[in-house]
């Protein structure tokens, strides 16, 4: 019988050169979570990321998505440099149906329902390179989420985005939650990812082992600014910062 | 034009490409012919494209032979610059210069046989001769053979790949592709044979009327040395090819088989006539705009 | 945009003003240069004497450069992609590509003949080259970003090719497309002058050179540089729409 | 590493295999291939014989080629700069790239002589221009976003060049690079076969083809296309040693 | 007399094909000024700096810089997209000193005092190319800080970074202030604009006119976490989100 995790990563290594980013790191996610990481800069979220996209090649080590190898997937993902992994020959709508058109060659137009008309027409009539950053990372985020089955890989992907349309992805995010869809949140901003995240993965510093805090993030608020104020959101933050720092 | 000093014991400089046709000039170096007549000569290597250009540019006094569409061409172009002198060719009682090469195992055997082949020419002068012959046994050049011009480089790729059924090539070229692969000479000297006898396919040399005017004695010593080397051609012939291999890219297996030019130092009457003919025959070809007397060039 | 045409203006003026110059002042050779105006003249009789030539040549030049064009691309996004056909490649074509035409001519024509498929097998062989070099430079430096994607997404080598490499490597392959057809024609040029054939703007240069028409030479000369230069222009107007994106 | 060593050796292989059969079985012309045993055992010979002409050749086509590329990647980055340079050399240079050399090559001898000076002038003028092409093009394409910077920190043009567009078109000009070594040795011989000087493989290449030695004819088109391919590969490495950014 | 501005726009007006994103823009600010722009996703703040940085000319209008045309200044800027500014054929370090080099061809080591060591090393060693998005952000926050005399252009610096090294950054431009050095920070964290900024300007939407929201935001705090729980800072959150949203 097959097991039941979103996500099993064993005896992980990874190094560049000489320096080495995972050691032998183990983790074992259900299926169907949303997983914040959290850690300080250069302690290898992005390029776990990879990992997971199949990008880059573990140096040894497994990793399995709903029990099936990273190549046997096809996952949606954002870059932390969202400009560059935009095509600028395409229209900007034209790069957020591509995955999914070459894919499966459908077309997921209830995606747009989503957003405003203003927005429609911006990405209707604009190539990627005429857009702003915000914009750009929107519709970044947009075709991340089309099309993708079993893994969806986000990568600092709110950075660039104002409070509105910051509030406008997590709820496009959270509309796409699936039962067997797992999906990978990279941030600095804790509360972010405490509002979105079922649970939360801090790291501290390379190499990645398995210390590791693995932070149950479930809760029951009505919206953020209550998370905010809560003493749930203080204890975890309590937490994490004491993890970091120890 | 403006006329400069004569400057005496100067080096004459004569352009040359290498090949046997420059022979009585080799001949002459050899020899010491031009030195017998006090003359400083320097033979300069010149691409064959380039003999009237160096010529006309006053970097050399003489040129080797060049053949009659250049000379002709170049006079209509621009008259009154060069000056012809001696002539060149083939004749039914000297060597073979010229022929059709057709595989050893050909059922081509005389012009006749030609009826209905693919005749390849590496030189495009040959083609109106060629035509002129065919007429004379009763073709229709325009129809009863196929004749084309291709590079010489390529003839023999050509004959062994059955792309043509004949190639039509003059002297080495003649000797070196029926040395390298199992060939046989068909109709040698056609020209000769069918159209006029000798055939005069150039003049032995060119300077320049502007040189002549100044350098007259220089010419006269030239031609004397010149006549010397016919002499040495006709009574050598062994000694001649060894000059030839020593003088040209040949090799000695080639220089031995080859026919070697005939070569006349000054033109008569009937010869005048001959080259005429053949000049209006590229006209007639269209090979040539227009024609030129060739008299007028020759006469001093 | 009128000071720019000017600009434009200067360098075909100073070529003619240098050529009246060289064809007017006594050098020593200024009798081998025609003078301008009597081939400017000589333009007049085009249709009769050489529009058969320049057709042929045309016709020549674009198929076999359309055929290595589309050849280069292909094969070299296949041998982009599949690096172990490329090596397998790669020491041939750097070993032919350095020989001068002119010495595998003989060779090309024991096996292809010495007609038209010669002619259209060289053209097509020198612009497929150029093209190819370019489309495999094009692959090796396109940006490993939109790579990255196409590694997540799991495209095939196809896909790929179609959605990412080929726009990525667009501005290489036009370069590539640029030095092509420029050696291509200059390949048929230089093949009709050698290989059989019965027109072409080749052959008519040879006969020309023959008889010292200079002034026909001329003519040909400009014409070639004429269409060299259109089409250099044409591709570059097509480039410019093509890649709206450049810089990005 | 082995097994892509194996894959090098196909190719070679393959046309050493494809050669001993045409030179073997009995095609209506195979007698014009000459035995790879008799090219081999050539190479005895090739001090006495050839090494003469091959030094020539390296050292007129080096030499030129050398100062073609300094050229046009200077001229290059100058026109990519100031466009209205650029404007006014376009059209000569598109029109004169366009023709044979060999046609030219009359034309150029009128002003330079039959001698070393026009054999230098050809090679480094088509070095050249391939170089300079690849170099306009590499700063035409180099990323907005670098030339942002240039613009932010105000860099004068030599700045610019030095600091970013040099690196930024890199990529290109090795593609250019590799264009030219390669035109650059074809134009070499092709102008000793035409152009007189004291010797070089061209020269040989005459002189062999007119007595049909195919045996020294193919003893020189292997040490060409060695030479080439050699000079292509050297470029590689030194190409994959200097961008180690490819793809960023 | 000349003024006392440090920065002063007049008239400024821009477009991009048919999109008006500026339109008779007028603005001074006094010398020596920290100035946060907030407001949201393509409302024009990039390519405010890109004016000013001399990217790209204005339509219309005339901006000054201390009294100079930006053509006679040489900013530090830091680009939205880092990534793509750095230039990956030379090691970090020699990118974060490269501007300086070039301009003055000194080098100002004393920078480095800011650094931790493992932070140096990284830079000495790596490529940009090889350095996580946090990383690279450091370095290009670094260069623009080194060598500018009036003007220092951030636009949203802290997108990639961790808490630890945002406040490293932090530090590091209330550092940098100078008294006729004016610093422009773009970014869509609220709480970062004001405790670094002297001054807000809040823009809403486009084009942008003279209608905008200008708000002192100079205050007498001890850290961040003081400035979060007061009421000063909730008056200016709340103040700005009224604006924003009427
Ligand atoms: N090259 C261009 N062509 C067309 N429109 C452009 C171009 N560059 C920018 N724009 C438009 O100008 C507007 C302002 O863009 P800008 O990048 O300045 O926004 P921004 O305020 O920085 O947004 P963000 O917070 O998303 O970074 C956007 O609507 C964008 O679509
Ligand atoms: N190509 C590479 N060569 C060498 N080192 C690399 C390379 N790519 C990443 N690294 C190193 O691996 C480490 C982890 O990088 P990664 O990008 O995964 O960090 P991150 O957790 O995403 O950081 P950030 O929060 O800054 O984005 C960094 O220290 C980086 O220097
Ligand atoms: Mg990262
Ligand atoms: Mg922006």
């Amino acid at each position: 019988m097959p097991n039941e995790f979103g996500l099993e990563i064993i005896n992980l290594s990874k190094s560049f050169d000489n320096h080495t980013v995972f050691d032998d790191f183990n983790l074992a996610i259900p299926k169907g979570e949303i997983i914040g990481i959290y850690g300080p800069n250069g302690c290898g979220k992005s390029t776990f990321l990879h990992l997971l996209a199949g990008i880059q090649e573990p140096d040894k080590g497994t990793i399995r998505i709903n029990n099936k190898k990273p190549k046997e997937i096809k996952p949606g993902i954002v870059f932390q440099n969202y400009s560059d992994h935009l095509l600028p020959w395409k229209k900007t709508m034209e790069n957020i149906f591509l995955q999914e058109k070459i894919q499966k060659n459908t077309r997921s137009e209830e995606m747009l329902d989503h957003l405003s008309d203003s927005q429609k027409n911006l990405f209707q009539n604009l190539y990627p390179y005429e857009l702003s950053g915000g914009q750009q990372q929107l519709s970044s985020i947009l075709r991340s989420l089309i099309n993708t089955d079993d893994l969806i890989l986000l990568d600092e992907p709110f950075s660039s985005l104002d409070q509105n349309i910051k509030n406008q992805a997590h709820d496009l995010i959270l509309k796409n939650r699936q039962n067997d869809r797992t999906i990978v949140l990279v941030t600095h901003d804790l509360l972010d990812s405490v509002y979105l995240s079922d649970r939360i993965i801090v790291l501290k510093g390379t190499p990645v082992h398995n210390k590791y805090l693995n932070l149950n993030t479930k809760y029951n608020f009505k919206d953020k600014i209550d998370l905010l104020h809560s003493s749930f959101f203080s204890d975890i933050y309590k937490q994490t910062m004491e993890y970091i720092a120890s | 034009k403006s006329f400069k000093p004569v400057v005496s014991q100067k080096t004459i400089k004569i352009a040359h490409f290498r090949e046997t046709s420059a022979l009585p000039f080799y001949i002459a170096n050899e020899k010491g012919y031009f030195k017998a007549e006090n003359l400083n000569v320097e033979l300069v290597e010149v691409d064959s494209k380039q003999l009237i250009d160096t010529l006309v540019t006053g970097k050399v006094d003489f040129t080797s032979a060049i053949a009659w569409p250049s000379v002709v061409g170049f006079e209509i172009e621009h008259p009154e610059i060069l000056k012809p002198f001696g002539i060149m060719g083939e004749s039914n009682s000297g060597d073979t210069i010229d022929g059709f090469l057709v595989k050893e195992d050909s059922k081509i055997n005389k012009l006749e046989d030609f009826k209905g082949k693919t005749i390849a020419f590496d030189n495009p002068r040959g083609i109106p001769s060629a035509k002129m012959v065919f007429k004379k046994i009763g073709f229709d050049p325009d129809k009863d053979v196929v004749l084309m011009d291709m590079g010489k480089d390529i003839i023999a790729s050509a004959l062994l790949s059955g792309k043509v059924d004949a190639v039509w090539t003059t002297q080495p070229s003649l000797t070196i592709i029926a040395n390298k692969i199992k060939t046989k000479i068909v109709e040698p000297n056609m020209r000769t044979r069918y159209l006029t006898d000798p055939y005069w396919i150039s003049p032995m040399g060119l300077t320049t009327n502007n040189f002549i005017l100044q350098n007259r004695e220089i010419v006269n010593k030239v031609e004397n040395a010149l006549k010397e080397s016919l002499a040495f051609i006709q009574n050598n012939p062994v000694e001649t090819r060894i000059i030839a291999t020593k003088y040209t890219p040949l090799t000695s297996d080639i220089t031995e088989k080859m026919g070697v030019q005939t070569y006349k130092s000054t033109p008569d009457n009937q010869d005048y006539l001959s080259m005429q003919s053949i000049v209006d025959s590229l006209v007639e070809a269209q090979i040539l705009k227009k024609g030129t007397g060739l008299i007028p060039m020759y006469a001093k | 945009m009128k000071r720019s045409k000017i600009l434009y203006a200067i360098g075909p003026i100073a070529i003619l003003a240098g050529w009246y110059f060289f064809a007017y002042y006594p050098t020593n050779f200024n009798i081998l240069i025609p003078k301008p105006v009597q081939v400017m003249l000589s333009f007049k009789n085009f249709p009769q004497i050489l529009m058969k030539s320049t057709i042929a040549t045309l016709y020549t030049w674009s198929t076999g450069t359309l055929l290595g064009i589309i050849l280069g691309i292909l094969i070299g996004f296949i041998c982009g992609y599949y690096q172990n056909l490329f090596k397998i490649i790669e020491i041939p074509l750097d070993f032919f590509r350095s020989i001068p035409s002119i010495t595998l001519l003989p060779i090309v024509a024991l096996f292809l003949g010495s007609g038209l498929t010669a002619k259209f097998f060289i053209v097509t062989f020198v612009t497929f080259l150029y093209v190819f070099i370019h489309t495999t430079y094009g692959i090796k430096y396109s940006r490993t970003s939109k790579q990255n994607l196409a590694l997540a997404w799991r495209l095939n080598p196809w896909q790929n090719f179609r959605e990412i490499i080929f726009y990525s490597s667009l501005p290489s392959i036009f370069a590539g497309i640029r030095t092509a057809i420029t050696l291509g024609l200059i390949a048929t040029i230089s093949s009709e002058m050698t290989i059989l054939g019965t027109a072409g703007l080749g052959k008519k240069i040879i006969d020309n050179m023959v008889i010292y028409n200079t002034t026909e030479m001329y003519e040909i000369i400009i014409i070639i540089g004429l269409i060299g230069y259109a089409t250099n222009k044409l591709i570059v107007i097509l480039e410019n729409n093509v890649i709206h994106w450049k810089g990005h």
